[in-house]
């Protein structure tokens, strides 16, 4: 215990140094490529919806991670979600309430499959979500040729309609993530979280039953996983079965959550530093368009800034880390 | 023998969708674009990428714009070789405009639908573009952020279309069902009745790729020929040759082999090589190295392209119509050639990397052949 | 040295045998395997598996000793990938340039091995996160480097590495050159981790890496050689798979996530402090005969996938129990 | 005593495959009373505990709890019961605050939503009740462990716990600290709080137990009050024999030899550290929690080095920049905390006691030669009597004196000159302590030496020739053998004069 005595850091919290650095970083690059119409308010509405997918997704990765745990099944069932709410639809708008209920049905199944993994069986979250991302993955890929369809356009509103030029889905999101900060800061559930993480076997004596908090959180990151896969079936109008896989969500939601200051151990961290992480991804996606970065060059870059961003805090760790 | 079918159909069986409707035959579409195989194109000669079949023209004069213009281009990404070079042909021939193209802007989504959905909105909005071309990634998505795009700037789509007659012109070869038919009527014009074939494929779900496989199984079908099996190789090679061992060792007889596209094609073929049995008649594309293996090995062998031209076309429809000169539209629709043993010699290169497509039509390009990564 | 009488309490017990439980299912996936197609049986197909396992197996191996000493190395597969297409560019065809250039390859293996290595160990940044980054940068420099598709070309010595096939050989009928290559690589990691100290290093840097630095481990640099070797198998695995199959830029698409899995198929702890280089070996021979199996079965390919997770599960699960009863 | 007992188990019974560790067992403890629970680890004290508490289920028995049966197969049915455990391994968040620490598993809320105004007040009402200054915002990572032993207690007050279990509450605290602890279980006594004390101190014991149960192999040997039960007796109840020599006799005349000599050693803990350890003796270290004994046991060997100074051997210079540096140099360590500093606890015994020649021989050094062979290092282990059924067995299912043992057989291997000792004998049994004192004597017998940092004053007082006393990162004081705990705490609390004319002697 007196190994890792650290007095609280002075300065800024690492959700706001890099939400600073993240917009610094735009509003430079929009200025010295002349970019200025970035800066609009439409520009602006713009960089943050290149927020919201992987936001989302992000947020439910935090309650995992809080709690020590980790699931790299989202990508997966963010497609599932996406090809199932398409399937459903089918274009028709009174099909709306009952596949987005079918949707969250299916995200509380693989969450409630994920944490009885974790939980009860004990098995190593990143084997069994890894195990369970696969299933999903080829159940969904062998059956795809009979689940096409499109959302409903009444859906579609979600991704592409706003008030006041500010679009629905930078609004849920919003709304999303001060919900999760809420249970996360001021909910029994919030705090059960941050003890089981933070030192499972003291949580358990403290009569917690840990197995629930961990089961529980899995299912929260499921259903924020079904939230994106949601929010992309009305962006894209149909699923298909690779757009969680393709926007690289599972591993790119650890990272900007470990970016954010959320601790792979468990039990430190927040909701706000994770959304810095995707804003700092963002305004990287953003940025790099305008300095007209080519591909691979930018996926250089992105590798060296995710380890930096990392290390940036991580280097003042005292003792291993593995 | 029993117990594998049993094991299959069980594990199949619980997967209701399985064996359920394929959206990637349409006879309709199928006859037309055999059709087109065989039309004459219109246009200069020895520039089919300035070609087109059929007749209908759009009208652009509403779009014309004086002086230097900028083009966007909001590209799904360079994730395989195809794209990489149809990426260069298009950069190389923005470079022949020089005088007319202020700036190219080249935004590239990474094979995310999302990511290009904001990538054409943030061009849009950034005012700077004067015409967009785009290359979607997929044809649903992007639907609504190109209707968008239309209602500010003239729009160009090439590749994969979108749902929505809204662009200027939509640009492509004849497409996926021609391709199929090509490389599958050269396939049941070697082999006799009774006789297998291996399909090789990509991945399943994408339709450029579906409709391929949907027209060479159906002139299998009609000719009697036994399609052993289907594969999907995800474009690795390793997994390719894998393939093709799993089935040699399994004892199949193997006549032919049909791929939907054919970077993969020479891993194909060295499997039949590792394995010291005789090559199959084989469909692949016209990828440099698989040309030159034809050339060097005699193969009885068809190369159908789906020309990466058409990148060249797309910054030619994007000046025409800031020029105001009629383009062939609502879709301008490129000749496909495939590459036979007769034409054989002309389109190899040694100079250029294996997996280069010859029909680039690049050669006279500026920087040719080095931005292709040939060597000089 | 003490008051107390001299009883012998460590009754040794008779060595005990401890059977892989890899070695259990390979065992078992293959004699399935030889079930529905006898002709897996002969030498001659099982060399053939061999050779195709062999890069699995190899990665396997490295990974296995990032994976004792309580990390991940998720950079192979881009690592693998870089092997591949820097062989093709720098060869360029001249097979007199070969083995300067497999030189060449192991150097550049080695660079992110150590980047890797000194990542986690000197800034701290966890190895999941730092291979992540890693395997982002090495894969966009790769594809930077070769403009996004295969340049070059491999001459036939390169090729031979992964390709070719001695046939008339004595016994076992025919010998792939990559078999031997196996051979020799798991001879190597077995002597790196059973008859050099090292190997009982990671397993206590893994298990406990405060106690080992207090014993006086070098615990950062037995992290950033676990990272070096397994980068190190990775060259070697990418020489396979070029030699096996040609220049391809998807070359080592998803191979570290198979080579976790693998290890921990194999009886490998993740987070360290348990685990063998049968583990390793057994894991991945498993895993491609699961592969075998299902390619055997005719299913559909997305299916396979979905097994794969099912088997994955069930390994860990079954071994989760196995300790439990034992302790 | 004819009261209801607030506890009552009876011919409680508990098997683990192989080990029978409670063998029809009854305790009882009354409302306000103090009960000591002594006995030897292994002898059963941790399982009944634990029983209490809801981890386990008893094989047979039954609890009481004020006449009334319970059952538990949750240890939050326990704590709901009014049973509050605190236990030896803090189970404490240590990037959560105080307050929210308290709070853990029993936040006020109303309708799951937290209330954290009531739990402010509440937090500061009960740090009052302990009688501690402690910011209830403050993060529990930056309390030293003896504050953080009182926010457990202050855990436990907050459950309005009838029965409070303390499992070694006092092995990490130093003298000042015990004391205080020690008054705070009279106050809660005076409650009518029923107090289950677990401890291997005996002076502790005697000084707040009102009856003392011994168990020994999962049987109960006895219950007496405290009167009927002195030191001698409680302790051959324990061990089932006499410990006449609990230390081991000194040796005449220990060597002049300086061995090891540090001049102006100062770090962020220490402040112009200056002293030598002669070979052939065995120094110790006192001092309250803070006072720097810790931080001059880990500058010693390397874990957080001295920024300025020199350091000596045999009047050689040497550099202590890292472990390795020290153990290279013929320094090695016994932490205080085996498990989480010592020991590799899912490795073999063998490979646990070898880790140090492992890591300090060539690379490529063939292990199953030489010293490293498993032979050799079997020779070692049962040489210094560590029982294990076999030495391939996992570290971990040891008891803490054999891990002990283990760890100093590691340093034996090395050859070492000098050993730093943190708390060599925390949480260990007697038997096994007089096996410790013996092997350091053993050591230092052959012209080495050894630093002995603990807070266990008698502990001190008898195993070492001199004893440095340190406060506030200085050493304020040596004192000789023979010298009283008094003289000792008098230093520790730093009301002698600066630094005696014995220092560096």
């Amino acid at each position: 215990m007196t190994t890792d005595r650290m007095k609280p850091k002075p300065g800024l919290p690492v959700a706001v140094l890099l939400a600073g650095l993240s917009i610094g970083f735009f509003v430079v690059v929009a200025l010295a490529t002349g970019e200025t119409a970035q800066l609009s308010g439409q520009g602006i509405a713009g960089l943050l919806q290149r927020m919201v997918a992987l936001g989302l997704v992000a947020i439910g990765q935090t309650f995992v991670i809080l709690v020590g745990s980790i699931d790299l099944s989202v990508a997966a069932l963010i497609s599932a979600v996406a090809v199932l709410a398409s399937h459903v639809m089918q274009g028709d708008p009174a099909m709306l309430l009952p596949a987005v209920l079918l949707c969250l049905g299916l995200c509380a199944a693989v969450g409630f499959v994920n944490g009885a993994l974790v939980a009860y069986g004990g098995i190593n979250p990143l084997i069994a979500t890894l195990g369970t991302g696969l299933v999903i993955q080829g159940v969904l890929a062998a059956s795809f040729g009979a689940l096409q369809g499109s959302v409903a356009r009444e859906f579609q509103i979600i991704a592409y309609g706003g008030v006041l030029g500010v679009p629905y889905s930078l609004l849920l999101l919003a709304a999303l993530s001060l919900a999760a900060a809420f249970v996360l800061d001021r909910t029994l559930f919030g705090a059960r979280i941050y003890a089981v993480g933070g030192n499972p076997d003291g949580a358990r004596l403290a009569g917690i039953r840990t197995e629930r908090v961990i089961l529980s959180a899995h299912m929260v990151a499921s259903f924020f996983a079904g939230a994106a896969g949601l929010y992309l079936a009305a962006r894209l109008q149909s699923g298909t079965p690779w757009i969680g896989r393709d926007g690289i969500y599972d591993l790119e939601s650890i990272a900007v959550t470990v970016i954010g200051g959320t601790i792979l151990a468990g039990g430190k961290g927040g909701v706000a530093g994770t959304l810095a992480g995707v804003l700092l991804f963002a305004s990287l996606d953003a940025g790099f368009n305008m300095l007209g970065i080519d591909a691979f060059l930018k996926q250089v870059l992105r590798g060296a800034i995710v380890i930096a961003a990392v290390a940036v805090h991580a280097v003042r760790t005292k003792g291993h880390v593995a | 023998m029993t117990l594998r079918t049993l094991l299959a159909t069980t594990v199949a069986l619980t997967f209701v969708g399985q064996a359920l409707a394929q959206d990637f035959n349409d006879p309709a579409e199928f006859k037309k674009q055999r059709e087109q195989l065989s039309m004459t194109p219109q246009g200069p000669e020895d520039q089919p990428w300035a070609q087109h079949l059929g007749d209908g023209m759009a009208d652009t004069a509403k779009y014309k714009k004086e002086g230097q213009v900028t083009l966007c281009f909001s590209n799904a990404g360079v994730f395989n070789p195809w794209r990489v070079v149809g990426l260069n042909n298009l950069n190389a021939e923005a470079e022949l405009h020089k005088d007319r193209l202020k700036e190219l802007i080249v935004v590239d989504a990474e094979g995310k639908d999302d990511k290009q959905i904001s990538d054409i909105e943030a061009l849009v909005s950034g005012g700077k573009c004067d015409a967009l071309i785009v290359s979607p990634n997929t044809t649903a998505a992007l639907t609504p952020a190109v209707e968008a795009a239309c209602a500010k700037l003239p729009v160009i789509v090439f590749d994969r279309g979108v749902n929505t007659s809204c662009p200027v012109t939509y640009i492509h070869p004849v497409g996926g069902y021609g391709f199929g038919i090509t490389s599958g009527e050269f396939i049941a014009s070697k082999l006799k009745k009774g006789d297998n074939v291996l399909a090789l494929r990509i991945m399943p779900g994408v339709d450029v790729l579906e409709t391929r496989y949907s027209a060479a199984k159906n002139i299998f079908d009609e000719a009697g020929i036994n399609v052993v099996g289907s594969e999907f190789t995800g474009s690795d090679r390793a997994k390719t040759k894998s393939a093709v061992e799993d089935y040699i060792n399994r004892g199949e007889k193997i006549d032919a082999v049909w791929m939907d596209a054919g970077d993969t094609a020479t891993a194909a073929l060295e499997a039949f090589e590792d394995a010291g049995l005789p090559y199959p008649v084989i469909s692949g594309e016209d990828q440099q190295d698989f040309l030159r293996k034809w050339q060097s090995e005699k193969l009885t062998a068809i190369g159908p392209a789906y020309p990466t031209y058409q990148w060249r076309t797309a910054i030619i429809a994007a000046l025409d119509v800031l020029d105001g000169k009629q383009v062939p539209g609502p879709e301008w629709v490129l000749p496909q050639p495939a590459i036979t043993e007769d034409v054989l010699t002309k389109y190899i290169d040694e100079r250029m990397p294996p997996l280069h497509y010859s029909l680039c039509g690049c050669q006279e390009l500026p920087g040719y052949p080095e931005r292709w990564g040939g060597k000089e | 040295m003490t008051t107390v009488p001299q009883s012998s309490p460590s009754r040794r017990q008779a060595a005990r045998i401890t059977v892989n439980s890899g070695l259990v299912i390979f065992v078992a996936l293959y004699a399935v395997i030889a079930f529905l197609q006898p002709n897996y049986l002969e030498p001659g197909l099982f060399m053939n598996f061999l050779r195709r396992a062999a890069p699995l197996v190899i990665l396997s191996c490295g990974q296995l000793y990032v994976i004792l000493t309580g990390g991940f190395d998720l950079s192979m597969g881009a690592v693998a990938t870089l092997v591949v297409l820097a062989a093709s560019i720098l060869i360029n065809g001249d097979p007199e340039t070969t083995w300067a250039v497999i030189g060449a390859l192991y150097a550049m293996g080695i660079a992110v091995g150590l980047v890797n290595g000194l990542v986690v160990a000197f800034l701290k940044v966890p190895s999941i996160i730092a291979t992540l980054g890693t395997m982002l940068l090495v894969n966009g420099l790769a594809l930077a480097w070769s403009g996004g598709a295969a340049r070059g070309d491999l001459p036939d010595n390169f090729r031979n590495l992964g390709r070719l096939v001695w046939r008339n050989v004595p016994v076992i009928g025919t010998l792939p050159l990559a078999a031997l290559v196996l051979t020799g690589f798991v001879a190597l990691a077995w002597f790196g981790l059973n008859a050099t100290v090292y190997g009982k290093r990671a397993l206590a840097v893994g298990d406990n890496p405060r106690a080992a630095e207090l014993a006086g481990t070098p615990v950062a640099a037995t992290r950033i050689l676990a990272f070096v070797v397994s980068a190190v198998s990775a060259a070697t695995a990418g020489i396979l798979l070029g030699g096996f199959s040609g220049v391809s830029v998807n070359a080592g698409e998803g191979l570290e996530l198979q080579a976790i899995a693998a290890c921990v198929i194999g009886g490998a702890q993740l987070l360290g402090g348990r685990g063998s280089v049968w583990s390793a070996v057994f894991g991945a021979l498993s895993l491609f005969a699961l592969f075998t199996l299902l390619n055997l079965l005719g299913l559909p390919q997305a299916l396979r996938d979905s097994i794969q997770g099912l088997i994955l599960i069930a390994a860990v699960g079954a071994s989760m129990w196995g300790n439990r009863r034992r302790t | 005593m004819t009261a209801v007992p607030a506890l009552s188990m009876t011919g409680i019974s508990k098997a683990f495959p192989g080990v029978r560790a409670l063998d029809d067992v009854d305790f009882e403890c009354l409302p306000g009373e103090v009960h000591a629970i002594c006995g030897e680890n292994g002898a059963g004290k941790s399982t009944l505990m634990k029983i209490l508490g809801g981890s386990y289920k008893p094989d047979a028995g039954a609890i009481h709890l004020a006449g009334k049966a319970v059952q538990f197969t949750h240890p939050r049915q326990a704590a709901e019961a009014g049973i509050a455990i605190i236990h030896q391994e803090l189970s404490l968040l240590p990037h959560r605050t105080v307050e929210e620490n308290i709070f853990m598993g029993h936040e006020l809320a109303r309708r799951g939503i937290l209330d954290k105004v009531a739990m402010r007040e509440r937090a500061a009402e009960l740090l009052r009740r302990v009688g501690a200054q402690i910011d209830p915002q403050a993060p529990v990572s930056s309390l030293s462990i003896a504050l953080q032993q009182v926010v457990e207690i202050a855990k436990a007050l907050l459950l309005d716990a009838r029965i409070l279990v303390m499992d070694e509450p006092t092995a990490a605290l130093d003298e000042r600290d015990s004391r205080t602890l020690l008054k705070l279980v009279d106050g809660l006594r005076g409650e009518g709080v029923s107090i289950v004390y677990i401890s291997h101190r005996m002076p502790e014991v005697t000084a707040i137990a009102d009856r003392i149960t011994i168990l020994k192999d999962g049987r109960k040997i006895w219950t007496r009050p405290r009167d009927a039960a002195p030191i001698s007796e409680i302790v051959r109840a324990m061990v089932g024999r006499d410990l006449k020599d609990f230390y081991p006799a000194v040796p005449v005349s220990p060597a002049d030899e300086v061995l090891l000599a540090i001049e102006g050693g100062m770090n962020a803990g220490l402040r112009d550290v200056a002293f030598n350890v002669r070979a052939g003796e065995i120094l110790g270290v006192a001092g309250l929690e803070d006072s720097g004994k810790g931080a001059l046991a880990q500058a010693l060997v390397g874990d957080v080095p001295f920024t300025s100074g020199t350091v000596a051997l045999r009047g050689q210079p040497i550099a202590l920049r890292t472990p390795r540096q020290a153990t290279a140099a013929g320094i090695g360590y016994l932490p205080g905390d085996r498990k989480r500093e010592g020991l590799a606890l899912r490795q073999s015994v063998r490979d646990n006691a070898l880790l140090t020649l492992r890591s300090m021989t060539g690379l490529f050094t063939r292990p199953q030669r030489g010293a490293l062979a498993h032979d050799a290092m079997d020779e070692r282990l049962r040489a210094m009597d560590v029982r294990a059924a076999d030495f391939g067995q996992e570290v971990g299912t040891l008891s803490g004196g054999n891990q002990q043992k283990a760890i100093i057989v590691r340093w034996l291997a090395q050859a070492s000159d000098i050993l730093v000792f943190v708390e060599p004998t925390r949480g260990i049994d007697i038997a096994a302590k007089a096996a410790i004192y013996e092997t350091m004597r053993a050591f230092t017998g052959s012209g080495r030496g050894i630093v002995v940092v603990s807070s266990d004053m008698p502990e001190l007082i008898g195993i070492a020739d001199r004893v440095l006393v340190m406060h506030q990162g200085r050493i304020s004081g040596v004192v000789r053998r023979g010298a009283s705990e008094e003289d000792i705490m008098h230093l520790a609390l730093g009301l002698a004069d600066a630094p005696s004319a014995e220092a560096g002697a």
